[in-house]
């Protein structure tokens, strides 16, 4: 392994030190440069400053190499906590705790975190803890990714850049002084309502780990990947922006009730490495492939939202609207690296 | 035995470093590829935490500090080593008996350490995961004890089992965990989780039998 | 070159379908996500939504491929107007003039931009035709990059990521209703204030070139870069990210009056495809360089403000503050991809 | 007259296209990579205002319309051009005259092409642009004017002055453009901008010579 005097040696070149320390080192440049708004609690939980009044708290958290999720979406109106990971690897249960206990103020404390073994399994761990001691804790699972499983085993599906949306809705809801039960509808409801679909173009590399994430041919393409450098569901040829908005948009829309007369909200996310050019060229195919089909599109967010560190490629995250979903997108929030 | 499970322990630690690139790539092709750093990063914190501990610290103690240890690196894997290790700290405790009673107490704490794992995971063997490798081994200690009181043949059919079965997990579909949305795409490799296991095992077994016999 | 039917056919793997619409189809996108902000004004000026009142004019502009520059920064409390040209070439005389007139409303308008020669020449051309229709026009350009020119000829540097630092100063300024005069002299007191230095680990590709902007070895950067996958001043050996910043900040701090004593912004721009892993990272790195050297930092910015397409790498710029320019920075800020 | 210009601008265009490649790896040798790309969307510019002139259009138009279709460009390139093209518009407004007329008024029309870029840009020859191909591209046209009438032998010498010329950038050292920040790492290939200007002559003049004799 590289030492801290040496460079990271792998296969991508990255500006890091001693690959042990990235995400320590990452936290404490994080909560240096957003202390304005964030503090670290113990060494992998992040946390807004606390408001004094009693409101329901919004955990969320998950594996490092998403930034800006998760510590990224703690904020006013969003996140109270944030448990954090080794790179793509779900937070301790101590840690997870820690985020439960930071955000609890007595009237409860939601949980909302992508849909992995690993990250059920630690939260799942912190969430018995924190009940023993009293604290009424509840769990919305993201599981927006619909390339991780079937329609008929819907539970099973992964979260991706959907997590950006629920953790939105949820964290405005928390933050008019909802109740927990509130606040827990609101996530499912957002959940429901969304589904996203990504391409690879490029790999990305785990900080120490010494080799890519997966090799793909120069003229190729991974549909239906998640945000962990993991292999797409298929592999295809390397298509135009209008093409593969095609594919996921249809994708998307034929996982919904109906696809077409929906009201919209249209998230283009990039994994990393993609530039902001090809995300908006992304982001119109994607729009014309909706409208075409009946739908409007009357929320739009793109950008780099749960990326895969340095992959390249992008995600179409789509969340059917009503008039609430509408409210808590558009309410104020005052996260790092969310702000409405 | 504390300083014998000290040795086996840290030599499982320094098999997993060497290892770290293999399971990164086990890891990588059907999941997240962090397997290789994150059982790195559990080696290193179980250092660590054996460093801290007194000399003169109980087996089943030391498991339980070892079974934090892996809890702290997280991901899937954390949770089910600490369990696991966790169950195996209380068969430790009694302490060691000599002959067949060792042999007896390792297979109980084998089985605990299943135990504890599917009752977390609920994968069942068969679903490419660690139980491909872990199962394996508690039979064999099973069969073994039922038939001979040798410890040490015991254990290196436990392992050379856990080692076949890791490689059988080559030619099955991921159902659990990270590489479960690939379906038929993540048949080929081994799964990284049943590899770093039968590494472990065998590194603990090749440095248990090195200590009691001066090689170490 | 590639039809709209086929994808892109170049080195690096894009989302973008005919590379000579690539500029248009991003515009169209940009404008559709951010209707509630801006509007696009012919082809290639992206405008904010007009106030009424009369206020001093900015006007931002340059080439393409430095998304989230400079459409990004149009909107309340910065920019008026941003002229948008081909990629990696400055903007048209008449997309220029364009800007000036949509930004125009009696009282003055004030250009910034990079300091290029092709946006030199083009901006120049349409503010003299704007001084012939009668609007009073200045023009401040941006020369952060210590890199493109030594300290005796500083006015011939080129303008990189300090042009987030100027346009929010000097749009902030303007939204204040302030004088042109007064808006002039934030904006050159903004620059002069203000040093960058970058590195580039990976090149990026101009779409439709078919080529890479320039090679570099496995295990080298490019140090000094610009911001168009021009090589740097030299080459060097792959640094961990405390090396790095070291070798930049100690850099930008010889360039400054003093190198210790200062109260400053630090802005840490990723160049495209570097994660926000490394970019905090190198944020930490690079802070406490600028500590131990005895300068304070009040102001923190760690994102993609300026980029180069999909290069990898990063730059990072220090700004020198007083009460004022703290202000300036701290005032909201509304664009579509600039919140305060 | 018009016809034969026509051709002419529209030959060059086809071979700014077929040497996008080559000059956007020329341009971004030293600068930013984007001079092949630039010029071809030039050469569409071009061809779109082309089409929507009449053909019975004067040459001085016809320039004019190319001039604006290159300003449309951007970039250093777009209002360079655009200004010599502008300035070579006036030169023509007369119309052919035939023997050495022409090549006096191609002369003049190329000297205020030279002056047009210099008073905008301020290189001078050695700076590492394209003035480097077309400063000799005007001298040998002068020389040519003074020793003999033959049009084609004059714009033949010019055409390889400006391949020499451009050419010889290759030892020269950035002073002004992007590349200028490059310092001595710009030496080794040739400039873009003066390689681009001798790919339109030559393109121009085989199409002029090739229109006239019938092989066009
Ligand atoms: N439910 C489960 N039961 C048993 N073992 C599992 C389960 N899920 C995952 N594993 C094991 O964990 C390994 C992956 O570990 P690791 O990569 O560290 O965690 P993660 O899957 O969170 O990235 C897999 O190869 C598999 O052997
Ligand atoms: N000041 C100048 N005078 C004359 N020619 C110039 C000047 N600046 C740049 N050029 C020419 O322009 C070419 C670059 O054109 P292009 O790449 O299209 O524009 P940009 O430099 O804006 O990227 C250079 O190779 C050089 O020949
Ligand atoms: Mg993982
Ligand atoms: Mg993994
Ligand atoms: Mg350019
Ligand atoms: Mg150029």
């Amino acid at each position: 392994m590289t030492s801290g005097a040496g460079p990271s040696r792998g296969v991508l070149k990255k500006l890091i030190n001693d690959p042990f320390d990235a995400v320590d080192e990452m936290l404490d440049g994080f909560v240096a440069a957003h202390a304005d708004v964030v503090r670290l609690i113990g060494e992998r939980v992040v946390a807004r400053h606390q408001t004094g009044r009693p409101k329901v708290g919004l955990v969320i958290g998950g594996g490092s190499g998403h930034e800006p999720a998760f510590a990224g979406y703690v904020g006013a109106g969003l996140a109270d906590a944030a448990a954090v990971g080794n790179v793509f690897a779900a937070p301790s249960p101590d840690a997870c705790l820690e985020a439960i206990r930071a955000a609890s103020t007595g009237v409860g404390v939601l949980l909302s975190y992508g849909n992995y073994t690993g990250d059920v399994l630690n939260f799942g761990i912190a969430a018995g803890r924190a009940v023993a001691e009293g604290i009424d804790v509840r769990t919305v699972l993201v599981t927006d990714d619909v390339a991780s499983a079937p329609k008929a085993e819907i539970d099973r599906r992964r979260g991706i850049a959907g997590d950006a949306i629920v953790f939105k809705c949820a964290g405005a809801m928390a933050e008019r002084g909802a109740t927990l039960d509130q606040v827990e509808r609101v996530a499912l409801a957002a959940n429901a309502a969304t589904r996203s679909m990504g391409v690879a173009l490029s790999p990305c590399e785990v900080p120490g780990a010494g080799r890519l994430s997966f090799e793909v041919a120069d003229d190729q393409i991974e549909i239906g990947l998640g945000i962990h450098g993991e292999p797409g569901m298929r592999r295809g040829p390397l298509l135009t922006a209008d093409a593969t908005a095609q594919i996921l948009v249809d994708t998307i829309l034929g996982d919904f009730e109906q696809p077409s007369g929906n009201d919209v909200a249209l998230l283009v996310n990039g994994l990393g490495a993609t530039s902001h050019l090809d995300l908006y060229i992304l982001y119109r195919a994607a729009r014309r492939v909706l409208e075409d089909a009946g739908n409007t599109v009357s929320r739009s967010m793109v950008g780099e939202y749960v990326t895969s560190l340095e992959m390249a490629g992008a995600s179409i995250t789509v969340t059917r609207l009503d008039d609430e979903l509408k409210a808590l997108l558009d309410d104020p929030a005052r996260a790092a690296r969310m702000i409405r | 035995m504390s300083d014998a499970l000290r040795i086996c322990v840290l030599a499982a630690a320094d098999a997993l470093d060497a290892a770290r690139s293999e399971l990164g790539i086990l890891d990588g092709a059907a999941g997240d590829g962090d397997h290789g750093m994150t059982m790195s990063i559990g080696a290193r914190n179980v250092r660590r935490r054996l460093q801290a501990l007194p000399s003169d610290t109980s087996p089943g103690d030391l498991l339980r500090a070892i079974g934090l240890a892996m809890a702290d690196v997280g991901g899937a894997i954390g949770p089910l080593y600490s369990a696991a290790i966790g169950a195996m700290a209380a068969e430790l405790d009694q302490g060691p008996a000599g002959g067949n009673a060792d042999l007896a107490r390792l297979h109980r704490a084998a089985a605990a350490a299943e135990t504890a794992i599917v009752d977390l995971g609920h994968a069942v063997p068969g679903d490419k995961t660690l139980i491909d490798a872990l199962h394996p081994f508690v039979l064999a200690l099973g069969t073994a004890e039922a038939s001979s009181p040798d410890l040490d043949a015991a254990v290196a059919q436990a392992v050379d089992a856990s080692a076949t079965g890791a490689l059988s997990t080559a030619d099955m579909v991921a159902r659990v965990g990270r590489a479960s949305r690939l379906g038929d795409r993540s048949r080929g490799l081994p799964d990284a989780g049943a590899t770093s296991f039968s590494i472990i095992v065998r590194a603990m077994a090749d440095a248990y039998r090195g200590a009691r016999t001066g090689h170490g």
